[in-house]
């Protein structure tokens, strides 16, 4: 743990800190906050906090984006490539993946929170939990008594 | 409704025209330029999805058919994986753009990339369209008053 | 255009070379043909045809790699540190088979269930997104490439959600247990991504085998450490283990049946799998840590599973439900026989995936027959039963007997063989003696909750306007298949024994076993 | 030493915007915020030298994501309830979690470290190969195309699978026939 205190190793990992608050943000809204809408807008924020973390682990400082120069006949100019530093382009090929599958899940969410809407008539979990506990306790009074009592 | 909002119908005719050609200078120059198949179905949802909050649903229905969009929705898929499958029959790996043109394997990478790009394109579009077409179908229950 | 042309030399690839990529990529093209075709009638046959297809295809390759071969094949055709490559070896051949076995087996049972339950107008969506959430299980376990687990883990994941929600014609809690689900997972998800890119950060490179070695060089520092922490945390969200199972219960009962069938016997024998291949082949396991930590937080978390989730499945008053938990009792027999860490303890684990698979899928068919004649599976709702469906509720009882682990059925087999592992560490310290008691006493715990269930079958008087009738064939079928496999596998136990245990010692080998053989696999 | 400022100042803009995202209650606000942060989170994504991502993340983060929030918000209730239930248990959770990250980052390699594995090994060679296989200018659309293309095919079956998602939570399947009979009545 004293490696947290010495300010070389902060200089070093203040951006992967700084991103982890960001995720703790996020992941604390959708365990905390109870309105259906605001726990996806958590997720969607602890989603892209995890790919700011990954992008910047492609990061070389002096580098720049990993598009090549190109020659007149739009081919890669070959010799005036090797001078420069690129950062590294994979964790850019992951997130292109992840912001999609990210979109996805809000998409989808989202459509079972109309549904829910329409059906509970709340999007408030601890309502829903209510009328939840009001169902089961209902289902135990109508089929509880077949061994002996509910459970 | 629609009349009284005169500029946005005025802008929205401007705009839709210009953001339908960008989407699709993303689309087809994703090798050069950053952007892709992704950016450019999204940018192409976008301008159908401004003509439908601005000129209504049915309108935009007409313009792009919601059984359309289901078509379209499955074809972009269809179109990735046939690259694939095609490369297999060529005897190649699945997916490997070398078979599209075994005498010059660059331009047969150029190839493959261009055409899943497009197939990626035309799923994304059909997605985000036909997600917009799935909320805006459903009756809002808040007046525009109380935001 | 280009100047120098260099055509390569390519040898052509024959289709036994396609055979691990064809595993996963009839049911993909298979989801969109169906909604392309967008007809009500092709919906069904295209998805069972697709199903038969990846069974038969899984059973070669299982029978190419039983001898501890292992087939490799390299996508678009770059090799692998830089390319995705699938690697099949007798582990993730034996848990393709049970995957496809399931799914080719239930689809019957889903179109009959599926006309009572759901709505005709969704029936093709229904079939593509059950294609697609076969496609996800599929992909995620043939694969080598780490990231490429995550990709088709958010294809099932998803496909998952809307198949549970598409229970809300019956009951509306369906929709919030497929939120509460879709939430958990997500951030299940995403801590895998998390561990998965801290395991980037320390290797470098995404392809299993690759890491993999580089880990065994470069040992273990404290980002490789919280990268298999959270791996670990990301795909038990997914094996529902014993912590994180809190989404199961409401999700396998307010599902559709049909759905419920097919989870159970695959959705968690895919994550479990993906455990273990983390666990065993890229965190070797004779790594000091890795070998402690499993021991001190799988084996506690497991025997709390088998005795809380079997001690409130004993007081529940509807079938569904009770089965529910009771398959977060068997998870727990899972990893503990990961948590052994032998060989016999992994072949007894994945004995047990294929053994309560079959059990699994066999009895929530028999309460989708139950629901599609007596509207609902409440033991009030089907009491008496046994005597109006004596066939269907015969296959129960032989799914009933697997799930106690009587001897001459096959979940006998994989606990006798647990109990094996843990008597053989016995002499090591007294633990794991206690270890193969709780094994023991969990079970008589699941003959009370299963005899419960009998003794409502059978020994009470069904309500007289009852109108239950003898299940349709179509869910008949496929419930005494299951049946029919759940004695064979009881009494002839050499063929799912030795191809277990070749996949274990797989396992075992650890990244030793990886690297060596790619030499030997495909035809490069 | 420009780049560092510049990232300082957008990452504590960040977090700013995540802890209003926190404290506010009327959902509009907390959906503009939300797309706030997707844009700055783009901004960061250029500095990082992620162009495509930076692109996509604006795109898709704060375009589309916003739309479906606030089409969302139109079919449901616009305010939030103050939760009931105290704030610990999950604050508690949150705090190990950071630990466990935090911890994983003790080994880490600094930020940009050109020799960091990640940059040593199956980085470079993607930068020096696509030249000569794929000829392509943009490094991201080769390895997305083609190297890595089955991830991709994954992706695109991600997109197709909500697509399928929400048709059959929301709206159903529209087949040419039905649509006739419905423009009729």
């Amino acid at each position: 743990m004293s490696k947290l205190l010495d300010l070389q190793f902060l200089a070093g990992h203040a951006h992967y800190l700084l991103f982890i608050v960001l995720m703790m943000t996020g992941l604390f809204i959708v365990v905390d906050k109870t309105n259906l809408v605001k726990k996806i807008v958590g997720l969607n924020i602890f989603q892209v906090s995890v790919f700011m973390f990954y992008v910047s682990i492609g990061k070389v400082s002096g580098g720049t984006a990993p598009i090549f120069p190109m020659d007149d006949k739009y081919h890669v100019d070959k010799d005036a490539l090797l001078g420069i530093a690129y950062s590294n382009p994979l964790p850019h090929v992951l997130i292109l993946t992840a912001i999609v599958v990210g979109i996805a899940t809000t998409s989808l969410g989202l459509a079972l929170i109309v549904r829910i809407r329409e059906s509970f008539d709340t999007i408030d979990e601890e309502d829903i939990l209510n009328i939840e506990q009001d169902m089961t306790r209902a289902d135990n009074q109508k089929h509880g008594n077949a061994m002996g009592g509910p459970a | 409704m629609i009349y009284h909002h005169l500029i946005l119908r005025v802008v929205t005719k401007v705009l839709v025209g210009t953001i339908i050609l960008f989407a699709l200078y993303v689309q087809f120059h994703g090798d050069f330029s950053p952007g892709g198949g992704f950016q450019a179905g999204v940018i192409m949802a976008v301008a159908f999805i401004i003509y439908g909050i601005v000129f209504g649903l049915r309108n935009v229905k007409r313009v792009f058919p919601e059984w359309l969009v289901h078509k379209v929705l499955a074809l972009g898929v269809l179109i990735y994986a046939g690259t694939g499958i095609y490369a297999m029959f060529m005897g190649y790996d699945f997916l490997d753009y070398d078979a599209l043109s075994p005498a010059h394997p660059t331009s047969g990478q150029h190839w493959g990339l261009l055409i899943i790009e497009f197939g990626v394109g035309v799923t994304v579009t059909g997605v985000m369209v036909a997600i917009y077409y799935a909320f805006a179908g459903r009756p809002p229950s808040i007046s525009n008053e109380d935001w | 255009m280009a100047d120098t042309a260099q055509i390569v030399e390519h040898t052509a690839r024959t289709f036994r070379d396609h055979l691990p990529v064809l595993q996963v990529l009839v049911p993909f093209c298979t989801a969109p043909l169906i909604v392309l075709l967008g007809s009500r009638r092709l919906a069904w046959p295209l998805a069972f045809i697709a199903s038969a297809i990846a069974l038969v295809i899984s059973f070669i390759m299982l029978m190419d790699v039983r001898e501890g071969g292992m087939l490799t094949y390299t996508m678009g055709g770059w090799a692998p540190p830089l390319g995705i490559e699938y690697r099949v070896d007798a582990a993730n051949a034996f848990v393709l088979l049970l995957i496809s076995l399931i799914g080719t087996v239930v689809l019957p049972f889903a179109y009959a269930s599926f006309r009572d339950e759901i709505k005709s107008r969704d029936h093709t969506l229904m079939y593509a997104c059950w294609m697609l959430c076969f496609t996800g299980l599929l992909g995620m376990v043939a694969t080598g490439d780490a990231f490429n687990v995550f990709v088709f883990l958010e294809i099932s994941s998803l496909s998952t959600y809307v198949l549970l929600a598409m229970g809300a014609d019956r009951d509306r809690r369906a929709l919030t247990a497929a939120y509460d689900y879709l939430i958990m997972g997500t951030i299940g998800a995403t801590f895998f991504v998390i561990g998965l890119g801290m395991l980037y950060m320390a290797t470098g490179t995404l392809n299993m085998a690759d890491m993999a070695d580089r880990i065994a060089d470069q040992g273990m520092n404290r980002t490789v450490r919280s990268g298999f922490a959270f791996i670990i945390v990301g795909m038990g969200l997914k094996v529902a283990m014993f912590p994180l199972h809190l989404w199961l219960p409401k999700a396998y009962t307010f599902a559709p049946s049909a759905v419920t069938v097919f989870l159970s016997a695959t959705a968690t024998k895919a994550a479990l799998y993906v455990v273990m291949r983390f666990t065993f082949s890229i965190y070797n396991p004779d790594f000091a840590f890795a070998t402690n930590t499993l021991e001190i937080i799988f084996i506690p978390l497991a025997v709390i599973a088998m005795f809380s989730a079997s001690f409130v499945a004993v007081f529940q008053t509807n079938f569904k439900r009770m089965l529910a938990y009771s398959s977060i009792a068997q998870v727990g027999y899972m990893l503990l026989g990961i948590a052994l860490l032998t060989d016999t303890s992994l072949t007894a684990a994945i004995l047990h995936m294929f053994n309560h698979g079959l059990t699994k899928a066999l009895l929530f068919m028999g309460v989708g027959a139950y629901v599609l004649r007596a509207n609902g599976s409440f033991y009030t709702q089907i009491a008496g039963l046994g005597r109006k469906m004596p066939i269907t509720t015969g296959a129960v009882v032989i799914g009933g007997l697997s799930l106690i682990g009587v001897p001459g059925t096959a979940g006998f087999v994989s606990k006798w063989v647990l109990v094996q592992a843990a008597l053989e560490r016995a002499p090591e310290n007294a633990m794991f003696l206690a270890i193969a008691v709780a094994i023991v006493l969990s079970s008589l715990l699941a003959v009370v909750y299963v005899w419960r269930a009998f003794e409502v079958l059978y020994l009470q008087e069904p309500d007289p306007n009852s109108t239950a009738t003898e299940a349709p064939l179509m869910m008949l079928i496929p419930m005494w298949i299951l049946a029919g496999g759940c004695i064979w596998f009881g009494f002839s136990t050499d063929l799912l024994h030795d191809t277990a245990a070749q996949a274990a010692n797989g396992l075992l080998q650890g990244t030793k076993g990886m690297m060596v053989l790619t030499g030997q696999g495909g035809a490069h | 030493m420009i780049d560092t400022i510049t990232n300082i100042i957008l990452l504590s803009m960040l977090v700013i915007t995540a802890l209003a995202i926190v404290r506010m209650e009327r959902l509009f606000a907390v959906v503009m915020l939300s797309g706030v942060f997707s844009l700055l989170s783009a901004l960061l994504f250029v500095t990082l030298d992620a162009v495509d991502v930076a692109f996509t993340e604006a795109a898709v983060g704060a375009g589309i994501s916003t739309v479906l929030l606030l089409s969302t918000i139109a079919l449901t209730k616009p305010v939030e309830r103050r939760p009931r239930h105290t704030a610990l248990v999950p604050f508690i959770v949150v705090c190990v979690t950071g630990a466990a990250l935090v911890y994983g980052t003790l080994d880490m390699p600094a930020f940009g470290d050109p020799n960091a594995p990640a940059q040593i090994h199956v980085g470079p060679e993607y930068l020096a190969r696509t030249p000569d296989d794929i000829d392509v200018p943009n490094a991201v659309t080769a390895i997305l195309g083609s190297y890595r293309g089955f991830d991709t095919l994954g992706e695109a079956a991600v997109v197709f699978t909500a697509g399928i998602g929400v048709l059959l939570l929301l709206s159903g399947l529209r087949r040419r026939r039905e649509d006739e009979e419905e423009d009729q009545i």
